[in-house]
């Protein structure tokens, strides 16, 4: 495969620029009553998606920002974000 | 043997001659000859023994798709040497033979194939267990090819290139010619890629015309002209296509020419659209003996005499399945070669000017028959042919087999580039279903075979390929796909899986030696999916990996098991061609950081370590215990070069919001002129990193990293703030400032020679922080720490400056017998101190608290979400965490190994770092136990590697081991 | 020909309504597991269900390595018992499944590192199984190819050998054990996929495949780099886990040259022969989760310079051919195997990463108990599913966790 | 403060004939046989910031206007301001002399960052191509704009200052100031096939100049 990823900044990138920041599970959750279980699920669990996900980038190589793309993981290839998630 | 000295079609110069020598002899070749085809002419015809029957390989494709002519050539083994142009002194050896290619006493092998049916190995040699070392020692002697020695070194340079085009086109025949120069037309940057050393493709050896009357052989010398004189077109030849990923990415490599600077370069190519016009290889024909030397296909026969000038035998019986073999035939025979008969596997659908030539010139023609049968122990001698049903048979004598299916074609770029592959039933191919994006198919590996068509699609292709890249083609693309919509498209192929035989000497795959009999071992066994039958029988694995087998084994397993299913292809991997590791490498450039004082740290004896990205001086003499650097500093004065120190500037209205969540205390209570001490934890409370942080301003801080984080810092701070929307900004100084840390109880009066601020305790003290000019000019930043436990000065300094302030320094401090430690002696004197380096004496089972480090957590900022706190609290109260204690040896004489285990009846731990202290002469160290055994006092079991069940005991004592008040690093 | 041909895994069946369980995944833990079911506790009214072919999977694409010489005290029995099974099994099978023992040797590049290998020696040999640090000049006197000159990336400062460990053929081990079930009556299913796991009232009930419904109060998920995403699509379970590529390759077929499997953890790579003369070596992960099994123009590349370090013979041998399967890493690098929680009768095995392989036969053989017993063996015990929120990481690595498997 | 002696990351074998000593540094002007290019020129002696703030565009550093769109560069007076991202520039002095940094906390003087280079001249990306997969020649992009991608390995800062399809040209590149060594071994070997030379300061002032109109 050759991973392509289109930064929000430097534009379409060689994927080795890049490195991966996991699924996207939104903002960190408060602290305040936050369970084992709630906090292990946040942290640490995926879902591990055959399919299209939300996911974080950091562009290493480049410019230095985080972002976020979707990508077809049974494939390798970025895709428009999905008319179900918007 | 006499050359064809005068063809037009010529890629030789025969006036140029080159020499070679082989097996003891010396031969000669001449300037555009293949070692095999130089050794063809004179005389050598058995190239190589096979793999497991040691049978005798000779000249089959001239296109390597098996390894019968692998040799060793110059000590390299698997030299394709059909394909590998001759180089004037080169050494060349046969492989895989006890004696020689000619005479292999292993050729008694080839007799025992009924002992080696399919997956043999597996039933067989372990029974008695005791039998399978002997039985595979034998083995592993039988297999392999070729012999590397374990000293050789590879001679050359090898280069690399990483290209970028809006069009790539794969194959430098008339249809990639054509696609290369209609692409061009956009004006867009085109790069053509050609495996053989010249353009030209299935063109370059053919005397038949074209429409308007045009040899073949001039027309591609036309096309090759306009292309290499278009400016927007790179072409690179000699160059094999090994790779094509998502997003259009191909790889190959080239091989370089006399006048070259590289031997072979790497070559990758970004490109937003790609041509494949690879065109076709032959299908091999399946009978008995079916790769006897003398056997050939008819390409191969073809290109010998029209481009190396040489008729590779002087009778000869033709089989085939296609025109191309008909043509060939024709134009042999003109050439001088006598032809016994011409066997069509076809009953009809030959080219009818094709099948008058042959009437003109007398030559026997058999429509429906077929090769089943070669005969020759070490060349072919006589044939027999026979109806495609087996029914009748004829003999005739021959020394030239030249035998082919049909066409094969090259399709592995479309498989790399993951397009679905299905089975063509009008030409027999197994062609894509689907493109891949951007990918267009050119010439003959679409099925066409007529000169005008190819043309005619390469520049279709071109120009879609243009278009899809962006360019603004108007109507040409529909005018180019009208024209070629007016021409012949694509030919009935021959369908003939195998002859009619049994088998068990009909191969399927040449470099595994695996025969139709095997194959159908297999299927019987289960094994009913191509796939599977690659990996049972080997078949398509070896040299030449499917370029063999790889058209004929679905259509046989589809044919026997007479399956609902059409046939199944297999997998294609790269690379396509076998590559050298040297030029996949190339440059193999090794990045490295040095610091500012690199050269000096050399120059002064520093023995250095590579650690991390940067590289760095750990000892400065061969005493690795590092006594007197240690000493030094505890009882004198010592520089380190502490460069390699990760520094960053923060700042922007929400500076302090980053750092509250990033580190453990709270930032807020950091004071200007003061440093402050704090580490970063991950989610679980492992520590990431720790440094200290100077205030420079509101939200505005400088702050410290360890080495082997910086890279990662500025990542990890807006990784853990980056749905926050918080306005701060990181600037990245780590390799702007040098750190020289002047440590010893006489760094104050080393410094103070060297700079006019008041050093006394009370104007700076521990922990204190400065900013000041060296004579006006050098801005330092100096911290007050005390990593390893006495008075230390870390003093941050521009980079250009650094060397000039530690000559300063040197200098000053000669008087005091000033000298240089490294890294390992600041590690023993920081462990005296059990001053911990994150990893060392950290793990992923230990957080912040379990390494002592707690008292930096503030808990009441639970707002800040600080990364790490949750986890924190969580595991507070649990016991049977690890935790990091200081140790003491009850032997002070014997200090326990790093890595020795703390044990009773398990594993409760282990030693992270102990030495022999010289400062207090005890053998101390820390170490990470359960938590039920960190109370002071416990004595500790230690079980260290090869201790042959001799235990050393240890007691937890406290920590730090020297100096435990600090009065040394605060006065 | 002294034996015929035959049917290595039974004859093709069909698919029954129920069976007492069903196993998903038709590769080496699955076999394994349904193989010890059956031979071991009598359950032999065992399905397997494998979407593809037996080994189609890691099973088939593993590096073949086998060893034992992990980091903490929770593996190395796991794996020393699957080594020692090897000649167990090639003898129960009657299949010749060609351990190679040639014994691992694993290169250290700093002095860091060889403490850290000091460590996991020391917990080796705490656990019966053999395993020495020795120098860089011992290492090349057994390897003769290796270059422990100072002017490579990474320097050779000496190596952890490991004798008991090498090589078994991974294809042989999946048709032997396949061989095994099928004697045992376990029916193998393949071309069939499992597309949903029914439960009632937290209990397995059954499971839904492409070929019909299944009733069965036990299923095992053990489909490797897919059980993650099997499970979370499937049971609403997420795990700790990323799947990512791994990659391997071989050269063309060479005499003998290296007589041991030889790693680089610095420079992410392994070698070793194969019996047919080829190097094998791989070893490189891309950081994103990924389904496709796809190599890489990076990494061949990669491992060339790698390899032009410290095996720089090898520069003058051709790769032949690259390919890539799935890893499931864990956080800690250690498996998951977990059972009746929180449904009963759901028993899963994965979270293997790379080491799935090794690990196989051991497995096989406590997962089925488990099965079995609904009992947790105590072997098994450490690898639950709940350390992870209890704060309570395995350690198998060392290197502190990020957000990426590899920090 | 004669005895104060700056250091450059970067080191030529070859000694320059013509030098002088600017602010402590000792600046290369020629190089004997500096060839008819390319040529490799060490910068490292030029003022470099960074500037960042959330409203970088309203800056006027060296009173340039900072380009709204990442990638843009202003050039003009000597200096050139790189747009980087949303909240970034950079700013390059390329003269003999800079201007004192602006009194805004935004800025942070760079200088010592970084290894600074040009290469520039016949055939300058044909030596890049041979050490990076960034498009240099992009048909789309018109000079200057700036690269921020890996070049040999080392992320880095590109500055494409002239192009033309025949390879010839050239851009200014930082990276880490530590890479000087490994980076100029990789470029003057890279370039050997092509003649590339180490020239001094003159010979960059010729092109920069003739850059700027």
């Amino acid at each position: 495969m050759a991973l392509t990823l289109t930064c929000p900044v430097c534009g379409k990138r060689n994927g080795y620029e890049f490195r991966y920041g996991g699924e996207d599970k939104g903002p960190r959750p408060a602290e305040a009553g936050l369970t084992p279980r709630a906090w292990c699920d946040y942290v640490h669990m995926n879902k591990c998606t055959a399919g299209v996900q939300k996911e974080w980038w950091f562009h290493r190589d480049g410019c230095g920002s985080w972002f976020t793309t979707w990508r077809d993981t049974t494939n390798n290839l970025e895709v428009e974000q999905p008319e179900a998630s918007k | 043997m006499n050359r064809l000295n005068q063809l037009p079609t010529l890629r030789i110069n025969p006036s140029e001659k080159l020499s070679l020598s082989y097996r003891g002899k010396s031969y000669q070749g001449v300037a555009g000859d293949t070692v095999a085809t130089a050794l063809y002419a004179n005389g050598v015809r058995v190239f190589a023994r096979s793999l497991k029957y040691h049978r005798p390989r000779g000249l089959y494709s001239l296109d390597g798709e098996c390894s019968n002519t692998c040799m060793d050539v110059n000590s390299i083994p698997n030299i394709r040497t059909e394909n590998t142009l001759l180089k004037d002194g080169m050494v060349v050896k046969e492989q895989n033979v006890m004696g020689s290619a000619d005479r292999d006493w292993l050729s008694f092998i080839d007799k025992l194939d009924w002992m080696m049916p399919a997956g043999f190995y597996y039933k067989t040699m372990h029974k008695p267990a005791s039998m399978w070392p002997v039985a595979m020692k034998q083995i592993r002697k039988a297999a392999g090819l070729g012999v590397i020695s374990a000293d050789y070194q590879m001679k050359g340079q090898y280069d690399e290139l990483f290209l970028k085009a809006e069009v790539t086109v794969i194959g430098g025949g008339a249809a990639g010619m054509t696609a290369a120069l209609a692409a061009a037309e956009s004006g867009q940057r085109v790069v053509l890629l050609e495996s053989r050393p010249h353009l030209g493709g299935c063109f370059d050896y053919r005397v038949s015309a074209t429409g308007d009357g045009t040899p073949l052989y001039e027309r591609a010398r036309e096309l090759a002209e306009k292309v290499e004189q278009t400016g927007n077109i790179r072409v690179f030849k000699h160059t094999s296509m090994v790779g094509a990923y998502n997003n259009n990415l191909i790889t190959g490599f080239q091989v370089g020419n006399a006048d070259d600077v590289f031997t072979e370069r790497y070559i990758e190519i970004r490109s937003n659209s790609v041509v494949v016009a690879t065109g076709c290889i032959e299908r091999p024909l399946i009978f008995d003996h079916n790769e006897r030397p003398g056997v050939m296909q008819a390409g191969c026969a073809h290109r010998m005499a029209r481009t190396y000038g040489l008729l590779p035998g002087s009778e000869a019986v033709f089989s085939v399945g296609h025109d191309l073999g008909l043509e060939a035939a024709v134009d042999l025979f003109d050439l001088g070669l006598k032809i016994n008969c011409v066997a069509d596997i076809r009953e009809d659908g030959q080219n009818a000017e094709l099948m008058l030539a042959l009437a003109e010139r007398k030559i026997p023609v058999l429509k429906g028959w077929v090769a089943s049968k070669a005969h020759g122990s070490k060349k072919v001698e006589k044939v027999t042919l026979s109806t495609v049903e087996g029914t009748v048979k004829r003999d005739f004598p021959c020394d030239l087999l030249v035998a082919s299916a049909g066409l094969t074609p090259v399709t592995g770029p479309f498989i790399l580039a993951q397009a679905k592959m299905g089975y063509d039933s009008h030409t027999g191919y197994f062609l894509p279903t689907e493109l891949p994006a951007k990918m267009f198919p050119a010439g003959r590996i679409t099925g066409i075979n007529n000169p005008g068509s190819i043309e005619a699609s390469g520049r279709l292709a071109g120009l879609k390929a243009a278009a899809a890249a962006g360019a603004d083609m108007g109507k040409t693309v529909a005018d180019a796909e009208k024209a070629a919509s007016t021409l012949p498209g694509p030919e009935r192929g021959c369908k003939l899986v195998t002859a009619p035989v049994k088998g068990r000497k009909s191969f399927i795959c040449f470099d595994e030696d695996t025969t139709i009999k095997n194959i159908k071992q297999a299927i019987d066994m289960g094994f009913d999916v191509p796939e599977l039958i690659k990996r049972f029988t080997s078949a398509g694995t070896g040299p030449g990996q499917g370029g063999i087998p790889g058209h004929n084994l679905p259509l046989f397993v589809a044919k026997y098991t007479a399956s609902i299913n059409t046939p199944v292809p297999t997998t294609v991997r790269p690379p396509l061609v076998p590559t050298f590791l040297a030029t996949y490498a190339g440059y193999n450039h090794h990045m490295f950081k040095h610091t500012p004082l690199n050269d000096s740290q050399k120059a002064d004896g520093g023995i250095f370590r590579n650690i991390g990205v940067w590289q760095r001086a750990r000892y400065f003499s061969d005493d690795f215990e590092c006594k007197e650097e240690i000493l030094n500093v505890r009882n004198n004065v010592g520089m380190l070069d502490g460069s390699t120190l990760g520094k960053f500037r923060i700042h922007g209205p929400d500076a302090l919001k980053a750092f509250q969540r990033v580190y453990v205390s709270d930032m807020s209570k950091v004071k200007e002129g003061r440093i402050k001490y704090s580490a970063m934890c991950n989610d679980d409370g492992c520590v990431m990193d720790d440094g200290v942080v100077v205030k420079l301003g509101e939200n505005d801080y400088y702050f410290t990293t360890s080495s082997g984080r910086a890279g990662q810092t500025v990542e990890w701070i807006r990784y853990h703030t980056r749905f926050d929307g918080w306005d701060f900004h990181l600037v990245n100084l780590t390799d702007a400032m040098g750190v020289i840390n002047l440590s010893g109880p006489n760094a104050r009066k080393v410094l103070a020679k060297v700079v006019d601020i008041d050093l006394s305790n009370e104007a700076f003290p521990f922990s204190g922080y400065k900013e000041f000019f060296i004579k006006d000019t050098i801005f330092v930043r100096a911290m007050r720490l005390g990593f390893v436990g006495e008075i230390s000065y870390e003093l941050h300094v521009p980079s250009s400056c650094t060397q000039a302030v530690w000559d300063m320094l040197k200098e000053a401090g000669a008087e005091f017998g000033i000298r240089n430690f490294g890294v390992e002696a600041q590690n023993v004197l920081r462990m005296e101190k059990c001053h911990i380096i994150l990893g060392q004496e950290s793990e992923q089972r230990t957080n912040l608290l379990d390494v002592g480090l707690g008292f930096l957590w503030d808990r009441k900022k639970a707002d800040a979400k600080t990364v790490g706190a949750v986890a924190l609290r969580q595991a507070e109260k649990d016991v049977g965490r690890l935790k990091l204690v200081g140790i003491s040896m009850e032997d002070d004489t014997r200090a326990a190994r790093e890595g020795a285990l703390i044990v009773d009846n398990k594993v409760r731990g282990y030693v992270a770092t102990m030495r022999k202290s010289f400062t207090t002469g005890e053998a101390v160290g820390m170490a990470l136990v359960e938590s039920q055994l960190a109370d002071k006092g416990t004595r500790l079991e230690i079980f260290e590697d090869e201790c042959n069940g001799v235990r050393l005991y240890a007691r937890v004592v406290p920590m730090p081991f020297y100096d435990p008040t600090g009065e040394r690093m605060k006065n | 020909m002294f034996w015929k041909s035959k049917p290595l895994w039974g004859d093709k069946t069909r698919l029954k309504s129920s069976y007492d369980a069903v196993i998903i995944g038709g590769g080496l833990h699955g076999l394994a597991t349904a193989y010890y079911l059956a031979k071991e506790h009598g359950i032999t009214d065992v399905a397997i269900i494998e979407k593809r072919f037996i080994g189609f999977g890691g099973a088939g694409r593993n590096t073949a390595i086998v060893r034992a010489n992990q980091r903490t005290q929770y593996n190395v029995p796991l794996y020393k018992e699957a080594l020692d099974l090897w000649p167990v099994l090639t003898k129960e099978l009657d299949y010749n499944l060609m351990f190679n023992n040639c014994g691992n040797l694993n290169l250290m590049h700093s002095e860091a590192a060889m403490k850290a290998a000091r460590m996991t020696i020391a917990t080796a040999q705490f656990h019966g199984v053999e395993s020495h640090l020795i120098d860089a000049k011992e290492a090349k006197e057994m390897v003769p190819a290796l270059n422990i000159s100072e002017d490579i990336t990474f320097p050779i400062h000496g190596a952890m050998y490991h004798p008991p460990g090498g090589i078994v053929r991974h294809d042989a081990v999946v048709w032997g054990l396949a061989k095994g079930c099928a004697k045992h009556g376990v029916q193998i299913h393949q071309q069939t996929e499992a597309t949903a796991i029914h439960t009632e009232g937290g209990k397995i009930t059954g499971v839904e495949t492409s070929r019909g419904r299944i009733h069965t109060p036990r299923v095992l998920v053990s489909a490797g780099g897919y059980s993650a995403g099997i499970i979370h699509h499937m049971l609403g379970i997420k795990l700790p886990i990323s799947v990512l590529t791994i990659q391997a390759m071989v050269t063309q077929p060479l005499k003998p040259i290296l007589n041991h499997v030889v790693s680089s953890g610095a420079y992410h790579c392994y070698a070793n022969q194969t019996l047919k003369g080829e190097i094998a070596t791989g070893a490189h992960m891309d950081q994103w989760p990924n389904y496709t099994t796809q190599n890489t123009a990076h990494y061949i590349k990669h491992q060339a310079e790698a390899l032009s370090d410290w095996l720089p013979c090898l520069r003058g041998v051709k790769f032949m051919r690259i390919w890539g399967g799935l890893a499931d890493m864990t956080p800690d690098m250690a498996p998951i195997m977990d059972g009746n929680d929180p449904i009963e009768g759901f028993y899963m095995d994965c979270g293997w990463g790379y080491f799935g392989f090794k690990s196989c036969s051991a497995v096989g053989k406590y997962m089925s108990e488990y099965m079995a017993t609904g009992n947790c063996p105590d072997m098994l015990k450490p690898f639950n599913l709940r350390r992870y929120e209890n704060h309570q990481l395995m350690g198998e690595t060392a290197a502190l966790v990020s957000y990426t498997p590899d920090n | 403060m004669g005895e104060i002696k700056r250091e450059s990351p970067v080191r030529f074998t070859a000694s320059p004939t013509k030098s002088e000593v600017r602010d402590n540094w000792t600046v290369a002007l020629e190089y004997d046989e500096e060839g008819q290019g390319p040529w490799l020129v060490d910068l490292a002696h030029k003022t470099r910031w960074d500037l960042q703030d959330n409203k970088v565009g309203e800056q006027r550093p060296g009173d340039l206007t900072v380009p709204s769109a990442p990638g843009d560069c202003t050039f003009a007076n000597n200096t050139l301001v790189n747009r980087m991202n949303r909240t970034q520039a950079s700013i390059y002095h390329l003269g003999a002399a800079a201007p004192a940094m602006p009194d805004f906390s935004g800025y942070t003087d760079v200088t010592e960052s970084t290894v600074f280079l040009a290469l520039f001249g016949p055939n300058a990306f044909f030596i890049a191509e041979k050490l990076a997969s960034l498009d240099f020649l992009d048909p789309a992009k018109t000079a200057p704009f700036l690269y921020q991608g890996p070049f040999c390995h080392v992320p880095c800062q590109i500055v494409t200052l002239e192009k033309a399809a025949d390879g010839a040209g050239g851009f200014l590149l930082t990276c880490s100031r530590g890479y000087g060594d490994s980076m100029v071994h990789a470029i003057l070997e890279a370039g050997v096939e092509f003649g590339l030379r180490p020239a001094g300061e003159n010979c960059f002032n010729t092109w920069a100049q003739g850059l700027q109109g």
